[in-house]
């Protein structure tokens, strides 16, 4: 038997519906199973209307789905909204009785979560009873559920635990009289893989790849990596600042890249505008910094809460005058990882910035990750301190064939450091000279080459289809599996996923998308901003675009039903 | 033992002749040679202006960035190498327009650095628009029918930040400059210095002989420790200028603050795997 | 007669129950009704924060723009039409973190706005990050180890540029806020109002009860000309927290300044060719 | 007989040759003679070197040469580095001895100019000294010239005229006993035209658009045109306000259009960069507003006084996430005016932000402009505060077909404005509602197929060549000067040349580029940015790039070399 269950568990901000995610994402989690925790949070600290999905299945997911097997609803909205998108046969779990109020399309089952939880010891034990009344229906064995309770209080007093226990306890008890359709065996295996959201992979990325120093200011969906690095800063030499605004934050992590250590920020698009200017000076002056923007729809503040890729084009083409820079967009938690590494070493070895392209959705979900987030065994500096022949003569912008100059710290020795904002001679003394500006400009385009060299090409699934979805960052998931549901249908399908974005991938996919007669881009913007850079850039016209920017992450089910109809 | 000549660059200076900037520029090799801080030991970090060039025009490691940002890369410098001294080479439109946010912020991380604000009561580089301390009722070709705002007191604002370090320096009381940046930078902790200066090319007000009219030391018998008394001096209503310190009161300053920078700069730590090995189990 | 009912908006509100907001909201619609003034005579301008959401909570013209900015937006609306009466709705990271230098400036065009700057000492749409305003010591998810940085002191910075207004409120004196708020929309010119707000959900430390047991009612003899005295109490380094009026002095506003505003604003005004012409000509 | 002189002018910066350079432009344009006054000065006040090439013709020009007839050297340093660019029998005029120094290849004559202006009262007359012997050598009328320093000095004591008019006598007197091989019999007639800079232009442009608030930032090279706008604004109904930063200039441009005026800023790259937050503000709010990016080299602070046309890309992407905007690049002083009026307009019509795009080179250098400056009639509003029939119902983000909503405005009448730079409903507020926002998204983007409308086509000389150089904004004068040059040269070219850039005119340039065998791309930058342009909007690709960027103008020379290196 195959699962693949999608429960939505809704209720106001603030009533801990994430808590029950995630007791529950835990649970499936250590026995084996693939899951998935995808947020849909409004932009208020309480009331209003949230809710998470869970997705549950014993073969691997990366997306969201449009079926939904189970709503739990912590309160009557809830049931109104999502009771509608229900699979026939799927059930409501409803904390209070509002029968009356109901349609009776659809099976609900009512449980006094507050009730139940006060009966254990607090009110506060209802996200408890929830999670193991759900549990309890979808067949997880109880002792697991109690051993994912003991791993994620074990740190409080031990009284709150055991009521947590005996919450959990009752959940169990109160579903003794449901079913649920899609009820399971659960044969527990060893789990596969970590438990991760986006963010702490990035987060985990930058202490691969020796990150020292980061600033910031607080925006949402960027927060979560800031976190998760303030979090394990405690035991690793990293210090974090939070800056009075982005324009801040960004310099100072080019200060503390300029003297000696790596170093990131991370926002979202508005702070990334305010930090174009900074971005500049982080190119002129070749100081290496990764600068993370974690995309959210627009324009302004837009919808601060949720998810968009939006955001390509401008990054490409930030700041005054144009430099190399890297753009990355990975797809998946252990693509962040990689990626943020990645981004650490290749911006300090080419003394460019780079960008990563998160979003809400890779940013905020909880994905399981089966590859192993490995740590370097060394970190390489490229810093020229030690070894300099001539200190008396350096010059940091000293012109090589390569386009990267010997990088000295300041007073990390006799040679003195002189970085300029302005175009500069080879010292970094301010220049007006025609020539020098030319020669500084091939200097830093010289580096072109070598940094298209560590581009990855964009990887193929199903290569030599007749089809290819093109899809970008956080799409691959959902990407992916519509290319297997069209498969399926008998379609001749692939897929193209793209991460290294810039230098553009121009060759690659040049040679991928000739191939074809038709390709289809799939991104969560307007205007299908990758399929515009790969005409731009290969000459190859996509045949039509599936997109959608409404702050909701796209399932594989809405990317199939637009393939199809468009191929119609 | 260093002298001034030790600070000299090769580079050509760009600064109009009879400009202020060159007092500050002797007054600054002169503090430095006095404190024996050679070269190497030293960053200066700048905005944009024509303050904001002078590290080009002294040896010294050097970071020229853009305008208004000179305090935030500063700041980050210090963080990742708290062993460098660090002074920060401003306008007053560098530091007080565009850079005004980084200017309070910075005051408040009383990050140890010692802020040198060329202050010409104009915009220089630009070709003399107001700047925030042009008096009210400048003319100026921007502002032909005069400055109409109030103009922005620097030291007040930083005492009511709570600045450890505030004082008025003038470009043309050299020795006197020389001894507040030697303080300055010996403060452990957030320096300002505002110095006035004139801009021969576009401020036509706030002349040499302006100042020389004005410029009166500081009391003797003024108490550093009293901020009130700061405040006062810094408000004051008559037409004299004090310089010297207004107020010195050390405090821990924002790396002194942090503890994994006890033992040594971010910078001299090694990568250990081992640390992120046991988050990554965690 | 106008009443609080008036400015009653039919949008849901967003703030968590308990929040320091809603005694600012009821203090806001008091005083507006107090005064007399329409909705339709009001442009209430904010930033992004929770605070910043208040001009949807009321009837009034709203412009909720971004975060830090809502002081330039008001000073270019006011500049249109300065026969608007203008309010800023603002929070502690909106007016004091990302907005500083446009507060600092702001203050010194004296542009006569009136600002609600809902201090409750954290970044509370971000889920509790420290704000600018954030005591030192306190601590947060973001900050486990506590605030490391000074405080910053909104009062004592408005002073020492020169505000022509400057009080503090608190959400949880109504009364009193309602009056504030009344005496800071008569005053002709920028007029600071600091109010303390209790955030429920992040910040554990400045509680409601927490603010209760420290307000005090400015004492009747404070003489609210003497910048030095109000300086005083702004910097007061006891446990009291004064409120009320610290320092009121009238200037002339920025739009006072400009001849042109005299006779209409400059919406006002009609397109007239002949001017352009007269130029075109010239 | 066809008159093309260029003379050069350098001296240290400060030392006034900008006024001899004015001095003989004015005198060449009171003849009747078309004249170009082109700067190229470094970013400092004294000191230094600095020159100016003046370019006479009896015919229109509209760019810089290479060729250089006369040098009037200030200092040692002019001669030095300018000499050798003379053309065979040019003439250098210096201001003192230093015939030892010099390489005897070319003429030379010294003049003692400040001696001679101390003769005629100070030495500050030496400018004009300067002018006098430069335009007897030219062979201009006295009383031309005295005319001229007449409406200059006009404003001054009469003491000064007199000295000024006797400097210029002594002037004439001292090029007497020398020839200028050029020389030639000046006819006077009338001026043609008006003798105008780039950033005037866009000053007068924007009163012609009823502009009435203005906050900037000092920036070169925007600073002239709000210099200009300062000057005009003692009689026209114009607030100017200098503003704390970028920010806070482009915001209280914001607050200001909001409120009911037309308003603008004007800076360079790096201010932009601080802008872009704010372009989205204006978006999302449908605030209209008049931005103008005069373009200097960057990247950060690069070469703060110079020319480059790099930032196109990046105005059309600034910002996060995505929405409709103009961008036009003037390619004349009357183009500037024109377009900058039409901003005004088309940004208030729409509900749109409006970028213009200027450089250094265009805004500073002094052309006649034939084409009239023509104030309109009258300006029509598009706000609605007089008419609405509901204002209790008003809704300031109504659906509507054209994706325009009457806007009303704040404190003018009934009706409530409320605007939100959140995604929000039709009244204003904050929405979370994903239908809401698609439909918010397509409001925006349902303006795009009128603002379409409005975009007028490429220009095009000599249609039907094999060959097109395609060039945008101020690189025009070059490029066309190059197609004549090209085609005296027997090689079929034509030209075109794009000022409304977005919505991108892919139609008009299909149509213009598809006939060809062969285009080429003329532009200020390194990578060719409409030519990736076109790449992305029209699938054609172009031939080749004719690219340059140091900061200095490119001139027709400059253009034709390389065209027939690549033709070739
Ligand atoms: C973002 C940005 N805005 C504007 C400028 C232009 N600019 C260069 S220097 C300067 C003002 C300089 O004034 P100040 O800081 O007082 O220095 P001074 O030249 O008077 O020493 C300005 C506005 C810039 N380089 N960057
Ligand atoms: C440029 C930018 N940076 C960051 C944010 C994210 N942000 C939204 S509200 C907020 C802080 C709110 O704090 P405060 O102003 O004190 O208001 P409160 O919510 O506490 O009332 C931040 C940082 C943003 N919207 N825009
Ligand atoms: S413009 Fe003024 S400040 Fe700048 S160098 Fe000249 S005199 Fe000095
Ligand atoms: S988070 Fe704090 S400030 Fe925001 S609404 Fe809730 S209680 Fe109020
Ligand atoms: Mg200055
Ligand atoms: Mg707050």
């Amino acid at each position: 038997m195959t699962v693949d269950i999608s429960v939505l568990i809704g209720g106001e901000a603030g009533q801990g519906i994430q808590t029950i995610g995630l007791l529950m994402a835990r649970t499936c989690h250590r026995a084996g199973l693939y899951v998935m925790v995808i947020n849909d949070f409004e932009s208020r600290i309480r009331g209003g209307h949230s809710f998470i999905q869970l997705r549950i299945s014993d073969r691997p997911v990366h997306g969201p789905t449009r079926k939904l097997h189970m709503v739990v609803a912590l309160d009557e909205r809830t049931y109104g909204l999502h009771q509608p998108e229900l699979t026939e046969g799927g059930l409501v779990l409803i904390s209070k009785d509002h029968a009356d109020t109901m349609a009776q399309h659809h099976r609900y089952k009512m449980v006094d979560f507050g009730g139940v939880a006060k009966k254990a010891g607090s009110s506060i034990l209802a996200n408890t009873v929830a999670a193991g009344t759900s549990l309890a229906l979808l067949g997880a064995p109880f002792d697991l559920f109690e051993n994912i309770l003991k791993s994620t209080f074990n740190q409080v007093e031990e009284k709150r635990l055991a009521q947590n226990i005996q919450a959990a306890q009752y959940g169990y008890t109160a579903a003794e009289d449901e079913t649920f359709k899609w009820s399971w065996p659960w044969a527990v295996t060893s789990p596969k893989g970590r438990l991760v959201d986006g963010a702490q992979a990035v987060a985990f990325g930058a202490l691969a790849g020796d990150c020292r120093f980061s600033a910031f200011y607080p925006m949402s969906p960027a927060t979560g990596i800031i976190q998760h690095l303030v979090d394990m800063a405690q035991t690793v030499p990293l210090v974090i600042e939070q800056a009075e605004d982005e324009i801040a934050a960004v310099n100072m992590v080019i200060g503390a890249a300029f003297a000696g250590v790596r170093a990131m920020t991370a926002t979202s698009g508005g702070g990334f505008s305010l930090m174009s200017e900074g971005l500049g000076l982080a190119a002129i002056t070749e100081t290496p910094i990764v600068i993370v923007n974690a995309q959210r729809p627009g324009p302004a503040t837009g919808l601060p809460t949720r998810t968009a890729q939006a955001d390509l084009q401008f990054v490409i083409h930030a700041s005054q005058d144009e430099f190399p820079r890297f753009v990355f967009a990975p797809g998946t938690p252990f693509e962040a990882f990689s990626v943020t590494a990645r981004a650490f070493e290749l911006s300090e070895r080419f003394q460019v910035p780079a960008i990563i392209l998160m979003d809400q959705y890779l940013n905020d979900s909880l994905f399981v990750a089966e590859e192993s987030f490995e740590a370097p065994e060394t970190v390489t500096s490229y810093t020229a301190a030690d070894d300099l022949e001539n200190p008396v003569g350096y010059r940091r912008y000293a012109f090589t064939d390569s386009g990267i100059s010997p990088r000295a710290l300041p007073c990390k020795g006799p040679a003195l450091v002189k970085v300029c904002s302005d175009e500069h001679d080879e010292e970094g003394h301010i220049t007006e000279d025609a020539d020098t500006r030319d020669a500084m400009v091939a200097k830093r385009f010289a580096k072109v080459a070598a940094m298209r060299k560590e581009i990855r090409p964009p990887e193929v699934i199903h290569a030599g289809s007749d089809i290819l979805l093109v899809s970008w960052g956080s799409m691959r998931g959902a990407m992916e599996e519509a290319v297997n549901q069209l498969r399926a249908d008998d379609i001749n399908c692939g897929g193209v996923h793209v991460v290294d974005l810039w230098p553009f991938p121009d060759t690659a996919l040049s040679e991928i998308l000739e191939k074809v007669t038709q390709f289809f881009v799939v991104e969560q913007n307007q205007s299908a901003q990758l399929g515009q850079l790969i005409r731009q850039q290969t000459g190859c016209q996509y045949t039509d675009a599936v997109l959608k920017y409404n702050g909701r992450p796209m399932s594989a089910g809405e990317i199939t039903d637009a393939i199809k109809t468009k191929l119609r | 033992m260093l002298s001034t000549n030790d600070y000299h660059s090769d580079y050509p200076n760009h600064w109009c002749p009879g400009c202020g900037n060159f007092g500050i520029l002797d007054a600054m090799k002169s503090a430095l040679a006095g404190l024996g801080l050679s070269p190497e030991k030293i960053l200066i970090v700048s905005g944009i202006g024509q303050a904001a060039k002078t590290p080009h025009f002294l040896q010294c490691n050097c970071f020229h960035s853009l305008h208004g940002r000179a305090l935030p890369i500063a700041t980050g410098a210090k963080i990742a190498n708290h062993h460098m001294t660090v002074l920060v080479s401003t306008g007053d439109g560098d530091c007080y327009g565009e850079g005004g946010n980084h200017f309070m912020h910075a005051i408040r991380r009383n990050i140890d650095v010692t802020v040198l604000a060329h202050n010409n009561g104009v915009y220089g580089l630009t070709k003399g628009q107001a700047s925030p301390t042009s008096m009210e009722g400048m003319q100026t070709k921007m502002q032909p029918g005069g400055v109409i705002v109030g103009a922005f007191n620097p030291l007040a604002v930083a005492l009511s930040l709570g600045a450890g370090f505030v004082a008025r320096g003038f470009s043309g009381e050299g020795d006197q400059l020389s001894n507040l940046i030697q303080a300055g930078i010996r403060h452990r902790g957030f320096a300002l210095i505002d110095i006035l200066q004139p801009c021969v090319s576009f401020n036509r007000v706030n002349t040499h002989k302006w100042y020389k009219d004005r410029v009166v030391p500081i009391e003797e018998n003024h108490n550093e420790t009293d901020l009130i008394a700061a405040l006062r001096l810094a408000l004051g209503t008559d037409d004299r200028i004090p310089t010297g310190i207004y107020h010195r009161m050390e405090s821990p300053s924002y790396t002194d603050r942090i503890d994994k920078l006890k033992d040594k700069p971010l910078t001299d730590h090694r990568y250990r795997p081992e640390l992120l090995k046991a988050l990554l189990n965690d």
